[in-house]
């Protein structure tokens, strides 16, 4: 239950168009659900994914921190889960090419998984030991407070990240800065409890940890945007517990038909709309070739190439790998530009923040009532 | 805070004096094989040896994330918790430096823990805790510390760079630490058995693709047998070319050599087995035979082990080189997802076989 | 204040010669200061100990850990602070040939500080960075767990520890595991407040953090002794915490009038023998050589020597070090043993606890009333 | 949780907009000295770079354990604080992988973090952060992280084996992270100016045994310089013979090539600066010229920087070797306490010569 005192939710404070992007991601996490599923039977994807689930609620989390007047957060989706990454405008595609190991641009062929940093439009992919994501958004947080902006920093872990140094460190960081970081503790179905409670890890830090466990989605939304005015106005970071998920209760009947814009014909729309974009990503994804090994031996640092070195007045080496393909012109070719795809979102341009909608303008389906 | 509360049941120690094991269940599967007279997978070897140690030495236990009620990421201790119980097959929280720190605890108690890492890449957690207290203690006076980490490394199953790491060049340059990298089941088993009753801390290497592949399943000694650490092995007997490897690359040097005994050139294989201590003097040897060293190794190019066997061979073997001293191994990057790239990174048999041409020809 | 519900302090729990060992290891450390401090000005010190100080209260800590019926536990001290390592056995002159690099035996001229890691009389030596401590020392009280020994584990840390992840991470294991492990937050004098209250770093794992904050010496000496009782009864970890340190409040008249045995005659004799050792301790020191070089080359591993090497038929070898020397005979001659010196503490032999108690038997001082 | 609550004001951010300097303050006296007309210490230099790119670059900032009310622990940013504000010098919580991962987080969003470990030896907490996320940034697509690890190394303080070691071998192995090792102020100044600036991430060595030693005092170029990393310094000319050293070692060696001198043998010294990317090309030629090839550095001898070099000289310099490639190198050991056990520990200038003189004779 809320605690007494705390201010109610506007539902006017959320535009129709806001109300329905939060929607359109929604669907898309359900249609990406499923087409991963189909995937991982085909063959086209590894087994590993066969697990792969989108929490919605985090979804919603993930588009409050868009709800104007907000702009220019940036956000880092918890392992795997990429719901809050489509709420930040990464698109079914992107996810798909990372977990296929397709696409010409780095990140998608080189790191697997979840690799779609771009803090242009508010994203930092998670990568790494649990954990470790709310050090670096600490840092991101940090960022906005030394250049006295108001935006916010959204770092999603799993509930077991409570158990690392990792987290703690993190934690500490923010808190004995005060940075504007909101962390959410979200967990896939099945997940272990954890030996320790949220709420007492916050208190650790002098913060009160808010249960978001069995709340509808309006107070999901509600609870972020509160947390969130609080961290942009220098009160420091939140932490927020999603608690254990049960899937059924997160995105029905009940809970749509009570969200701000959630009527039959916005919510057919939005659906129609998503599961459109996802089957033309899975299509996309199948014509895609497959990456080019010369991208592997782009530099690891921005400045220097890494090909073993090859040179005429030099006994030739054999320790290097594929003397033949070694010269340099050959690494000159993997450095070539790409052509331009703004919407990739696979190389990140370290600046000021994008804005606007995620959501392209939707067109109503043919049979909106 | 009452002192009277009972404890809680479900944490109790099993008992008052030494814990018991729940029951004397069956074997599992995956630790059966060489008593049924089967050849052993390399993951069945390393989980023959850690069940025969448990058995063999009640001081022996595991730490890890999932290893009991769950039986472990690789099903490797699956039917442990049931045989030996929760205080010797310990679920831990994710938190690698904690229970790797909580290990030299006990091995200062005189246990002898047994470290699982879920991927070798998550012990970077641990390298604080491995380098400044565990590999000192001896050195400080503290007392010998025998403890194990162990658990899956490297690359080539498309796992991407945070699970498919080699990790023996962060732990090289520390004195006090030991590191061995098997290459076959029955290695395995004999080097873990050896690496458990080491008085020193061991980090043990076990390659991901080398676990199941039916391909280097190995009928293993029937009786209890152990594999000095510290030991090289000739893996191939040559004398044009000193090919010196370790782990997954054996079984593709040996391939190379294959490649290049077709045409006419005999390469010696060694695999290094352990490599911290190193054994020098079978590299040593085997140079002044053939008088030419290629280094293969999986692991990534600048600062690779390859580098420290040269300015050995250096110092002990100079005069017996005929060409220089070369080394096949990964491009420095970390390890790429996606397979066309993966398979691009790592070193081939081509490459290996490659480089023993031109060698022999220098 | 003391939670209602306690039990309250036994004095008769105490022996006459339990309560005369405290008396002895506080002023022991007490004579330890000032004796450092000459040390420091002789230039027989570094200057870095000018600021070593030894926490009283952590003394008596120590020896509450150390009053029957326990026996066997394991304690790790702070971080220079040898005051809980003279309550387990340590002795002056063992902390003066660390501090001073002196002595045959590799652990005081090798590591220096505060390296007395010894089973056999309870210690474990304090090395490394803030906060690992607390994961070794869960690792000591798992061991008792295992056995199912009724013994228990102490360690103090510094009360920035909890700023470490590594401390969040022992904590952890301590607490998933409910091992009997005791953790003491002590600070010395000047010590900046840490950002957290280490109540709430204890509810983080379901514990109390019982503050002594102000706490006569006697209570002190109570509440350990309660947690004590409560870990070997397996009701896993505490947290203690030391509080701030206000020197001259805690070993003063009315602390010790206060204190069982804390009479005149006890306090005097006591005293004098404390000082005593302290003094002949030094005296040792000054004769002490220093130490051999040869000893730098004893193996870092257990099984094998260190040298560089050096064989007849080999070209020889230059950038072996010093290859005069480098004989195998003078590595043996490294490993001789040494003369037995069982109280110097520097060997540490795995194995079964000790037991009994630390001071030698005292004479009453010729002038005692 | 009432969002109306005002935020407490000690921990407030300086303005709405980007943070202002408290006052324009006159520079403390450490970074005074080039200004003034005097030679300046290795401390002080850094203290300069430190200085003069924050003044340069608002995005510069620095983050440490008690660098800004206690002006760190060896006084190198006293009075930054009050002329940059607690904005841009960031006291932080014990927690050096905590601090080190949220200074990857502000480089992500433009900043440039220096990160001061107290002593490098506390990097280790940072290990992990540093090799996964940060080093593997550019190379994820996730854009590059120009962060500096700046801080305290090396032996001959009687500091004992937690505050006395030398770091570059555990990030060597590591691509995507550069190190530089300076041995002198004006390299010192000049390397810090090019590591703030360069768009990776770079660790920072500053050997203790030079910071304030009064013979080091250089005097510095009055206008703004940086020095390119990756190049190496030819410290002494000679063609008898190569010694590569780098960071407190380049003085030692050059008092060996004095000894050497003596005897009629010009040794060619070559300061390395930077460790990684390594300036091959400069070893190669100088081998080329001299034929004989001496490592020396202070880290201890297994797995330490000699062996890269030794291979990459057999790669690319074989030809042109009359003599084995040697190195001098502390003994492989934790770092002893006492003073005679530490000297014997460290590689000295007689260890040098002596080398030298056999591969001279070679
Ligand atoms: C530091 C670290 N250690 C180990 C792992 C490997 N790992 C991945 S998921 C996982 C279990 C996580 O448990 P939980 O948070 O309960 O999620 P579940 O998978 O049970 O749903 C582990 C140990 C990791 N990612 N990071
Ligand atoms: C992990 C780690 N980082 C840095 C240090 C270096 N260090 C030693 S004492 C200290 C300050 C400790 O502060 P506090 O606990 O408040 O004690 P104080 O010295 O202020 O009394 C630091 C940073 C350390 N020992 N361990
Ligand atoms: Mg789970
Ligand atoms: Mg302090």
């Amino acid at each position: 239950m809320p605690p007494a005192g705390e201010e109610t939710f506007v539902a006017g404070a959320l535009s129709a168009r806001d109300a329905e992007d939060m929607l359109y991601c929604g669907f898309q996490a359900g249609a990406l659900e499923g087409a991963v599923r189909d995937l991982v039977q085909t063959g086209a994807l590894a087994r590993d994914f066969a697990a792969f689930r989108v929490d919605r609620r985090a979804v919603v989390v993930a588009c409050a921190m868009r709800t104007p007047p907000s702009g220019g957060d940036i956000c880092c989706p918890g392992p795997l889960s990429p719901g809050p990454a489509l709420a930040f405008g990464a698109t079914p595609l992107e996810f798909l090419r990372c977990a296929a190991g397709k696409g010409t641009s780095p990140a998608s062929a080189r790191a697997g998984g979840r690799s779609w940093t771009d803090v242009r439009r508010g994203l930092v992919a998670c990568e790494g030991p649990a954990g470790g994501m709310t050090q670096v958004m600490a840092g991101v947080a940090f960022a906005f407070q030394r250049r006295g902006q108001s935006r916010a920093a959204l770092v999603f872990e799993d509930r077991r990240a409570v158990e690392t140094g990792r987290w703690h460190e993190g934690m500490s960081f923010a808190t004995a800065l005060r940075v504007p970081l909101i962390v959410v503790l979200a967990s896939v179905p099945g997940a272990q409890a954890s030996a320790f409670d949220p709420a007492a890890a916050a208190a650790n830090y002098g913060l009160e940890a808010v249960s978001l466990a069995g709340e509808p989605l309006s107070r999901v939304h509600e609870r972020v945007a509160a947390a969130r005015r609080r961290a942009v106005e220098g009160g420091g970071p939140s932490l927020l517990d999603l608690g254990p998920r049960h899937v059924d209760d997160e995105w029905n009947e009940t809970q749509l038909a009570e969200w701000p814009g959630g009527g039959q014909v916005a919510r057919r729309r939005a659906e129609k709309a998503a599961v459109a974009a996802v089957q033309s990503a899975v299509a996309r994804l199948a014509a895609e070739p497959a990456p080019q090994s010369a991208d592997a031996l782009a530099s690891a640092l921005s400045d220097a190439p890494m090909l073993p070195h090859w040179t005429r007045d030099d006994p030739p080496n054999p320790g290097a790998r594929r003397p033949a393909l070694a010269g340099h012109e050959r690494f000159g070719e993997s450095r070539r530009p790409e052509p331009p795809n703004p919407g990739d979102g696979t190389h990140a341009i370290v600046g000021e923040p994008g804005s606007g909608h995620i959501r392209p303008s939707l067109p109503d389906p043919p049979d909106a009532d | 805070m009452p002192t009277d509360a009972p404890p809680e049941p479900a944490q109790q120690p099993g008992g008052a004096g030494e814990a018991q094991p729940a029951a004397r269940t069956a074997p599992p599967e995956q630790v059966a094989r060489t008593r049924m007279g089967q050849p052993a997978t390399f993951l069945e070897a390393v989980s023959e040896a850690l069940w025969e140690e448990m058995e063999r030495d009640e001081r022996v236990f595991l730490l890890g994330e999932d290893i009991g009620a769950y039986g472990g990421a690789f099903k490797l201790t699956k039917g442990f918790l049931e045989r030996f119980g929760p205080l010797r097959v310990v679920d831990t929280p994710i938190a690698e430096g904690g229970f790797t720190g909580a290990a030299a605890g006990a091995a200062h108690m005189g246990l002898r823990p047994v470290v699982e890492m879920q991927f070798m890449d998550f012990i970077s957690p641990a390298y604080d805790v491995l380098t400044n207290y565990v590999a000192t203690s001896l050195y400080r006076g503290a007392g010998p510390l025998p403890l194990v980490v162990r658990g899956p490394v490297g690359g080539g199953a498309r796992a991407g760079p945070f699970h498919s790491q080699n990790v023996e060049m962060a732990f090289f340059h520390t004195p006090g630490l030991k590191i061995v990298y098997p290459s076959t089941p029955r290695d395995a088993k004999g080097l873990l058995k050896s690496a458990i009753r080491d008085d020193n801390p061991v980090i043990f290497e076990e390659h991901k693709g080398l676990y199941r592949a039916p391909r280097f399943r190995e009928l293993l000694p029937a009786e209890d047998y152990a594999i000095p650490l510290g030991k090289a092995r000739v893996a191939l007997e040559g004398d044009d070319l000193t090919i010196v490897t370790y782990g997954l690359m054996v079984h593709r040097c040996l391939e190379a050599a294959d490649a290049l005994a077709r045409d006419g050139i005999r390469a010696e294989v060694i695999d290094l087995r352990t490599l911290l201590p190193m054994d020098e003097d079978a590299v040593v040897a085997s140079v002044r035979k053939t008088s030419k060293l290629l280094i293969v190794h999986e692991d990534t190019r600048t600062g690779g082990i390859a580098g420290e066997i040269a300015i050995r061979m250096n110092e002990r073997a100079f005069e017996w080189l005929d060409g220089p001293i070369l080394r096949v191994a990964a491009i420095d990057s970390p390890v790429p997802f996606a397979a066309p790239l993966e398979d691009y990174f790592l070193p081939s048999v081509g490459d290996v076989t490659a480089a023993g041409r031109y060698l022999h020809k220098y």
